[in-house]
């Protein structure tokens, strides 16, 4: 997956905040710090850097093809940046292999959901949590060590049920993930996300393609979440979504960021306006 | 011993017959698994009191089908077998099936020098010379006949190849000639060109060629349209065969070869025999085929029990001096005798078959040939005796 | 931290880089070398013109066949497997034509339809050489390429068509069996029997008329392929079938005629290959193009699959490497290096040495 | 006589039926919208009577004519369009190259639909020579209905065409489809941004479980208290 | 209740084998049951063809004895492979090159110091350890390049790869080699002679390596069975096969029901997700490659060094191929399908020919003619002999060939195997919900 790269200037890491880090470092829990990445002759990413809040739904938006998805694939370590740097929780994680990434707690879901199709639900579910016993080679087959395997499962299990209780898909926990619809595969993947206990959640336009009053929910959901410590990025195209339910927002534009802040000040500067909403929104 | 056997009832002798029916060897080893069950027919034929059972297995040119079909021979009950035909799988069905069990194998065909020094309980036989005695002959025509003073050997890279290669090799090298290149190379390749441009790098005055004709078709091909030169090239029994210029498209002058020469006492006989059953010539190691199993079912009559042992230990009377001569033209008879009680010497088609203790023949005969109109030609015969 | 994540990212990064720098300075070094054994007289000149004419000509037949395998595969999406043995299926039906055309009257029909499995007919007297017979060898050429097309469309009908939509593990699979059951069947005809098929080469002013034949036949062929998917329909629809099934097939693109087409192009050359292989060399035996298909897999995916002109530089890639390498190795490690270099390039450039140079 | 009219249509994949009885009816230069939840049938709608699903039963006429049982390459020359929810590009291919396969069927390109495509999308004429894969979203939703321009349909079926694009292109494409209705060509369109799609449309079928549950003008749904609780997200 | 005879019998028709699955008990006992049933009526049939035939009992049962050493060696390496594949998603088609690894260490290890090439001479459990051990390591230096590459590059890698372990094995360059001052070798095309792993069965029988011992319990107990010594000493090494099959068996099944098997599911469907959550898929992949491709080399060592001729030519990708067709026709993804496709592949596709055409030829005076074209010939005059003897003279060609339309109608008609489509759920424990105790249901626990 991994395509050819040039090594990333590693000194641009040690380069301190410029100017256009807008607020105070302390409740932030996710910064960039110029951000670049470039495939072939595109700069998909150039220079953006923004910072996220603690306990937040923070929105990312922009025009197609301004960068966003690239940005999450730079932050969860898909893509490696080809400069900048990427700091979670304070501590770096420029370059860091995803699992290492999701492994600090910053999880992230999919533009278009990648559920396990051949493994149940709540295989899916099974999957998530961090620290499995059993996902060591050796105590999953010695036998001695094996009934703290199975107690773990066991603890596991309970925890599996009560998220999808909580996301009302407790029904198809039994069911192989890919007969579920659209929507049902997009609250799997939310809540198999969630099961992994992260600290923040990087959510690539969850709501694309769901049926209204399903969003209605999941939006619901997101809230409850926040409430119990979350933090969330999302990346949305729907402004009623944007508008209404993020606490702070950032407007990226041809790879860097056009402009940040709380959602009505977005929705009245001209430079969003000409670049993204159109003329009538 | 227990009353079991591939076609039920008891037999007076039992002989496995465990030949390359199919695969590399399969043109060579059909007509020499035919010779090998010949006895067993001839005495059919000719309405003898003694059951003979005689079955085959086919080793398909592996050593895995061959230790299969060894199994099944000796699971079966039978003491003794004809077989096998490449020196690998003679090897490996010797030491994996045959002389743990105890089983007499007397193999036509494997002519790799080891087979005479295995530890094999005086088990294994053979009714072929050791090749370490055709690289001598090879080495001593080339060298002080012919005059040739260098030499590289293009051989196939197996037990047989490797072995008869080394064989010249040192004998070359003792005669005081000088081995220039030796290259092994894997049969059945779509192209030599490669390998014999190695071979013939330093451009050495003769080349030896061991393999067998499914190669060396193409290795001659090869040679004559990128290497001829005119220098003498040198090929063994594998390629013995009247069909290779033909086949080759060329009249392959300049080739010489060396074989053991089937020239027994009653090699006449059992020419008219296998013609008479097959209705064509027989080919390479056919006459040793015959051979083996003749003795095998002397000695099982000898002995007076179908076990590996008892067989072992009666070869030699059957097939060494001291006895009247018999052989493939009254093999009947010699059976009767054998029953009887009476001392007899078996007179082969291949040779005069005299075990020594190694179980390998005591004296053989070379022939040197060469390739013409019509086929081959015996241009010398040279006796050795080991 | 940081020096672990910089440690990170290097090993990260570096290992293609790393495997395509060592590429690189084993080549210089090679070239180098290559230098100084001629130099110093180690290496005739004239060796290595022969080594690198071989490679060549080993090359054409390897591209001839790699470019029926690069199509089948980027647009029927699944590594075929039974691809050598099409090429075996073309040297079989060539080659008994040419037996029974051109020895007609000289040789029994037994052996001639059977192609000497019985021994008799030997090449020399059946006048099995272009000069000879020209008229037989052409028919010869031009049956394989028939037959094996036919055969490659009956299986295609029979077999592939419908596991379609299974993807390409199970088409991969099924083209394992096709593959051994072709060429058993091919066996159980002809025998296994390798034997020599085609008299001695003649020669004209000391060139090899039958490799001369396979040369201008091969290069013929690629021309002729390349004309056609440049200024056809076809080419572009091939390409929007490989991009994309299920759209071609919206915007109108009649995909199983493209198939169709594929399969007859593909299967045509893939014969014609198996035939002028066996013609040059002389030998034919039901092993020939399975024996093969590695060494045409390798030059395919050296170029980049779907690539025409991809297969055709994998192939000159993979046919001069394995005569070069003699220079430096022994002649039974030759294909070694081939498949050393195919998972080298794989590594530092992993679609390919020439993915994303689209042509048809 | 309506121009699309599928009755009774059952259709699903392989063994699995999706489509029970679906009727529906395009009428030449009608603006049709079919909205409802995820999984409903809706892109199967579409697919079926593409004839790219497993036929069940029932029938699609198109102009007069049968077309459930004929092969995609007819059913294009009968005059629909069709541009489907994803991968709606071919990627290696350049924008030139895409539009050309549009007129596939034809022995030549016809220089004049181009000319009116390009002057429609004017970004196209730019990008000509740029492989497809490597345009933003928009471009390749642009793109892809101009491809299905190519033939001039009287029916051109968009399915989502607004999923993922930005606001601003959200807007201008609906005002794109309004200008090809214009033109006279009838549209049935699938969307998810439901509300804008009937204010837009003539008429409007909600689908549920692969059934018809409402049909009415695009208005009168919208003003349907019980369909905007339950599909529009109130 | 039925007896188990008549279950196992009813398990041959189609059908019933959902049945079995469907019914109360617990997965392992159906599958042993069915397992069971398949080999016992598999027995049988061969049993009844052969005394029809007048085959002595002796060979009866020295082919079922060889039919059950190919389907343990055939198990072996499939459930190996059925890790690598079934579980992992790995298409690795070079498992003949990870049995060499292991075989030819293994001869390399314990080969005579004397012998032509020279060898070790270490003891026999040092070489098995070896071997195993090299293939592992083998499987790590391939891991590096091999999952770097898309999905059906790396079926051509792994192809590859084994090619050229195979013609290393092959080449003269290492025929003898010196390391550290020890002259050591693969022989060439020769192979290289080692001791065989079956002498384990002398020292169960004879209780040391050598048969002129006295026997030992064991040994005293089946020799009066009335069997030929043969037969018995093959038998009991292919009850030590047998042993590692269920060894093999136990170890995978744990493997697949544990956290760690359900990363392997997750990598095999979508390893972007996988490590998403947090999963280190790499290093999992290539610690299951080396499990893997050491299981292979100990099939290898266990199947090939029971000969005393370790040689380059039994490791040709046909033998890949062979061992794919047991795991489709038993059903990927499954462990249990895995050792049924090995036994019906020894028995049905690998042996079955072979026996039947002992009975022929044992029975039946067919002559093979040299061509078609002669037996057709003969047909022709009515006499139809000719072609059959033909057909018995051509059947390596056309048990290749039934292999071939085997694997085609598998995945044509059941792509999921013998076994059909087993999706077992990977956990360590029951994953329904734990009743409430007002729910009022049986506690499973
Ligand atoms: N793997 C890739 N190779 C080449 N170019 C890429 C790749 N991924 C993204 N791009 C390019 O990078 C740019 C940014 O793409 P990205 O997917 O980040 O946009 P986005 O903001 O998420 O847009 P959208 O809202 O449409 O999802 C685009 O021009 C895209 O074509
Ligand atoms: N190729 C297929 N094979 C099997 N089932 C399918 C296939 N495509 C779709 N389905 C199933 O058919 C049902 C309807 O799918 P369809 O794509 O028509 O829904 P939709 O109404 O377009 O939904 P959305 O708004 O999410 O696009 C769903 O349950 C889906 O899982
Ligand atoms: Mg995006
Ligand atoms: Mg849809």
């Amino acid at each position: 997956m991994s395509d050819v790269e040039t090594e990333p200037q590693s000194a641009d890491s040690a380069r301190p905040t410029d100017e256009s880090t807008p607020r105070s470092t302390g409740a932030s829990i996710l910064e960039l710090r110029n951000l670049e990445k470039r495939f072939g002759g595109i700069t998909a990413v150039d220079g953006a850097s923004f910072e996220v809040e603690r306990g937040t739904i923070t929105g990312l938006i922009g025009p197609n093809g301004a960068g966003k998805s690239t940005t999450f694939n730079c932050i969860t370590g898909v893509h490696e940046p080809n400069a900048g740097s990427v700091v979670f929780d304070g501590e770096e994680i420029t370059g860091l292999e995803p699992h290492q990434i999701a492994t600090r707690g910053l999880v992230r879901t999919f533009q278009i959901a990648r559920e396990f199709p051949e493994m149940t639900v709540l295989e899916n579910m099974m999957l998530a949590p961090k620290a499995q016993l059993g996902e060591s080679l050796w105590r999953s087959v010695t036998p001695i060590v094996r009934s703290d395997v199975v107690e773990q499962e066991g603890e596991m299990r309970e925890r599996a049920w009560e998220m999808l209780d909580f996301f009302e898909i407790d029904h198809l926990a039994h069911e192989y993930a890919g007969n579920l619809s659209g929507g049902q595969r997009k609250l799997l993947e939310l809540a198999r996300a969630l099961l992994t206990e992260p600290e923040m959640l990087l959510l690539d336009e969850p709501m694309a393609g769901v049926n209204p009053s399903l969003e209605k929910k999941l939006l619901e959901h997101i809230h409850e979440l926040q409430e119990q410590g979350y933090t969330f990025l999302l990346v949305e195209h729907d402004m009623d979504v944007i508008m209404n339910h993020c606490e702070h927002v950032i407007v990226m534009h041809q790879g860097s960021v056009l402009a940040e802040g709380v959602a009505e000040e977005i929705q009245s500067n001209e430079a969003v306006i000409e670049a993204y909403l159109g003329g009538d929104v | 011993i227990g009353g079991d056997n591939g076609s039920g009832g008891d037999a007076d002798a039992m002989v496995g017959v465990l030949q390359p029916v199919t695969g590399d060897l399969g043109n060579l080893g059909g007509p020499i698994r035919d010779a090998a069950i010949l006895p067993g027919t001839q005495l059919e034929n000719e309405g003898v009191d003694f059951e003979i059972d005689i079955r085959e297995e086919d080793t398909e040119s592996t050593a895995d089908a061959g230790v299969s079909g060894a199994q099944s021979l000796v699971d079966a009950g039978y003491p003794a077998i004809t077989g096998a035909a490449s020196s690998q799988v003679t090897i490996t069905v010797a030491e994996d099936i045959l002389i743990p069990n105890g089983v007499v194998g007397i193999s036509p065909a494997s002519t790799a020098p080891t087979i005479t020094d295995l530890e094999d309980d005086d088990y294994i036989f053979r009714t072929c010379p050791s090749d370490a005695l055709q690289g001598e002959v090879m080495a001593e025509v080339a060298y002080e006949e012919r005059g040739l003073e260098s030499a590289a050997s293009f051989y196939l890279n197996n037990d047989y190849g490797q072995q008869l290669s080394d064989s010249f090799v040192g004998a070359f090298e003792d005669l005081g000639g000088e081995v220039t290149e030796t290259v092994g190379f894997e049969a059945e390749q779509p192209s030599y060109t490669s390998a014999l441009e190695s071979a013939l790098a330093d451009d050495p005055d003769m080349m030896i060629v061991i393999g067998y004709p499914a190669s060396g078709e193409q290795i001659f091909r090869d040679y004559y349209s990128e290497f001829d030169t005119g220098q003498t090239i040198m090929v063994t029994d594998g390629l013995r065969d009247g069909d290779l210029p033909g086949n080759v498209d060329n009249a392959m002058e300049n080739v010489v070869g060396t074989a053991p020469l089937a020239a027994g006492p009653e090699e006449d006989a059992f020419n008219q025999l296998y013609q008479d059953e097959y209705g064509s010539e027989p080919g390479v190691f056919t006459a040793q085929a015959y051979d083996a199993t003749a003795v095998n079912i002397l000695a099982s009559i000898a002995a007076g029990e179908t076990t590996g042992s008892a067989i072992r230990d009666s070869l030699r009377d059957v097939a060494n001096p001291d006895g009247e001569d018999v052989g493939p033209s009254n093999l009947a008879d010699a059976i009767q005798m054998v029953d009887d009680g009476d001392a007899v010497n078996y007179q082969g088609a291949s040779s005069s078959v005299n075990f020594d203790d190694n179980g390998d023949m005591q004296a053989v005969t070379y022939e040197i040939f060469e390739f013409s109109e019509d086929g081959l030609e015996t241009v010398e015969e040279i006796d050795f005796e080991a | 931290m940081s020096t672990g994540n910089v440690r990170g990212k290097l090993s990260h990064l570096s290992t293609q880089e790393l495997v395509g720098g060592l590429l690189l300075l084993g080549i210089v070094i090679l070239g180098l070398d290559l230098v100084r054994l001629l130099v110093t007289g180690e290496l005739p000149l004239e060796r290595l013109l022969s080594y690198t004419w071989n490679g060549i000509v080993d090359s054409l037949y390897i591209g001839l066949a790699a470019i029926g395998l690069s199509m089948t595969y980027s647009i029927l999406r699944f590594a075929n497997f039974s691809h050598g043995d099409l090429i075996t299926t073309g040297a079989f039906s060539g080659w008994t034509v040419a037996y029974l055309v051109g020895g007609l009257g000289v040789a029994d029909l037994s052996s001639r339809l059977l192609l000497r499995a019985n021994g008799g007919a030997q090449p020399g007297s059946v006048g099995m050489d272009v000069l000879a017979s020209p008229i037989a060898i052409v028919l010869g050429l031009l049956v394989a390429v028939a037959v094996t097309i036919l055969v490659a469309l009956a299986i295609d009908r029979f077999i592939y068509r419908r596991l379609r939509d299974e993807g390409g593990i199970p088409l991969l699979i099924a083209s394992v069996g096709v593959a051994l059951a072709l060429r058993y069947l091919i066996a159980v005809f002809y025998t296994t029997e390798t034997r020599i098929v085609v008299a001695s080469p003649p020669e004209i002013a000391g060139i090899d008329v039958h490799q001369a034949t396979l040369v201008v036949s091969a290069v013929a062929l690629i021309l002729g392929i390349h004309l056609l998917l440049q200024y056809t329909k076809l080419g572009k629809s091939m390409r929007a079938m490989s991009d994309n099934k299920d759209l071609a097939l919206i915007t109108g693109i009649p995909t199983e005629r493209v198939i169709f087409a594929t399969w007859v192009i593909g299967a045509g050359l893939a014969g014609a290959a198996g035939y002028l292989i066996v013609l040059n060399r002389g030998q034919i035996t039901i092993n020939l193009g399975w024996f093969l298909l590695l060494l045409i897999f390798a030059a395919v995916i050296l170029g980049g699959i779907g690539s025409i002109y991809g297969a055709i530089a994998g192939s000159l890639v993979i046919g001069v490497t394995i005569n070069l390498s003699l220079i430096w190795i022994p002649s039974d490690m030759n294909e070694i290096a081939a498949f050393v270099l195919m998972i080298l390039v794989l590594i530092f450039r992993p679609d390919g040495l020439f993915s994303g140079v689209e042509t048809a | 006589m309506a121009l699309l009219d599928v009755s009774g249509l059952d259709a699903g994949y392989g063994d699995l039926q999706i489509l029970e009885g679906v009727d529906m009816t395009v009428d030449e230069g009608e603006y049709v919208t079919i909205v409802g939840p995820n999984g409903a049938g809706k892109s199967t709608v579409m697919k079926s009577i593409f004839g790219l699903t497993t036929y069940m039963g029932g029938s699609v006429d198109f102009d007069g004519e049968e077309i459930s049982a004929r092969r995609p390459e007819d059913i294009i020359s009968t005059g629909i369009g069709y541009v489907p929810q994803n991968d709606n590009v071919f990627p290696s291919l350049s924008v030139k190259e895409n539009l050309e396969m549009g007129a596939y069927i034809l022995d030549d390109v016809p220089e004049d639909r181009l000319r009116r495509i390009y002057d429609r999308f004017p970004i196209l004429e730019q990008r000509k020579t740029q492989k497809a894969g490597t345009m933003s979203g928009g471009q390749q939703q642009m793109l892809a209905m101009g491809r299905a321009l190519m033939l001039d349909p009287d029916l051109l079926m968009l399915d989502e065409p607004s999923a993922g694009l930005a606001p601003d292109l959200v807007d201008d494409m609906f005002d794109r489809i309004d200008e090809i209705n214009d033109d006279g060509t009838a549209i049935l369109l699938v969307e998810q941004n439901a509300k804008e799609a009937l204010r837009r449309c003539d008429r409007g079928y909600v689908l549920v479980q692969g059934q018809n549950r409402y049909e009415d003008s695009g208005d009168a749904l919208l003003a349907d208290e019980q369909v905007r609780q339950d599909f529009l997200g109130g | 209740m039925t007896s188990l005879t008549d279950r196992a019998l009813e398990t041959l028709p189609d059908g019933v084998v959902d049945w079995i699955t469907e019914s109360g008990r617990p997965q392992w006992q159906d599958d042993l049951l069915l397992i069971g049933g398949i080999v016992l009526a598999t027995y049988v049939l061969f049993a009844a063809i052969g005394l029809l035939f007048g085959v002595g009992a002796n060979s009866i049962v020295g082919t079922l004895q060889q039919i059950t050493f190919f389907a343990a060696v055939y198990a072996l390496t499939a459930l190996a492979l059925n890790l690598h594949w079934g579980y992992t998603g790995l298409f690795n088609i070079g498992v003949a090159g990870f049995m060499a690894v292991g075989a030819y260490t293994m001869a390399i290890l314990t080969a005579a110091p004397d012998g032509s090439p020279p060898g070790l001479g270490l003891p026999m459990i040092v070489g098995v350890v070896g071997g195993m051990i090299a293939a592992a390591l083998v499987g790590f230096v391939a891991a590096l390049p091999a999952l770097r590459v898309r999905a059906d590059y790396f079926a051509i890698v792994t192809l590859g790869l084994s090619e050229i372990i195979r013609r290393a094995l092959l080449s003269r360059s290492l025929q003898e080699f010196d390391v550290a001052g020890y002259t050591l070798g693969t022989g060439g095309g020769s192979g290289i002679r080692a001791p065989s792993t079956g002498v384990v069965a002398n020292y169960l029988l004879y209780g040391s390596a050598d048969r002129s011992s006295d026997s030992t319990v064991l040994g005293d107990l089946l020799f009066n069975l009335g069997i030929r010594e043969s037969i018995v000493v093959n038998g009991v090494y292919t009850l030590v096969l047998i042993a590692f099959v269920v060894a093999f068996y136990l170890l995978l099944t744990r493997i697949a029901y544990s956290p760690f098997g359900r990363v392997l599911k997750a990598i095999r469907e979508d390893e972007l997700a996988a490590r998403s959550l947090g999963k280190n898929t790499n290093r999992t992949k290539i610690k299951v490659f080396m499990l893997g491709c050491g299981l292979m080399g100990l099939a290898g060592i266990l199947w090939q060094g029971s000969r005393t001729l370790v040689s380059p030519n039994n490791f040709m990708p046909i033998v890949t191929f062979y061992i794919f067709v047991a795991l489709i026709v038993g059903g990927s993804g499954s462990n249990t399908g895995s050792v049924i496709g090995g036994f019906v592949f020894a028995a049905f596709l690998y042996e079955g020919p072979r026996f039947l055409r002992t009975i022929v030829r044992a029975n039946f005076d067919v002559r093979s003619p040299p061509t078609i074209y002669d037996a057709f010939v003969d047909l022709g005059s009515g006499d139809p002999t000719a072609l059959v003897g033909y057909a018995i003279g051509s059947l390596d060609e056309i048990r290749f060939i039934f292999i071939g339309v085997v694997l085609i109608l598998f995945m044509i008609w059941r792509p999921d195997g013998l076994l059909g489509h087993r999706k077992e759920i990977a956990a360590a424990t029951d994953l329904s919900r734990r009743p409430a105790a007002t729910d009022g249901g049986e506690a499973d626990e």
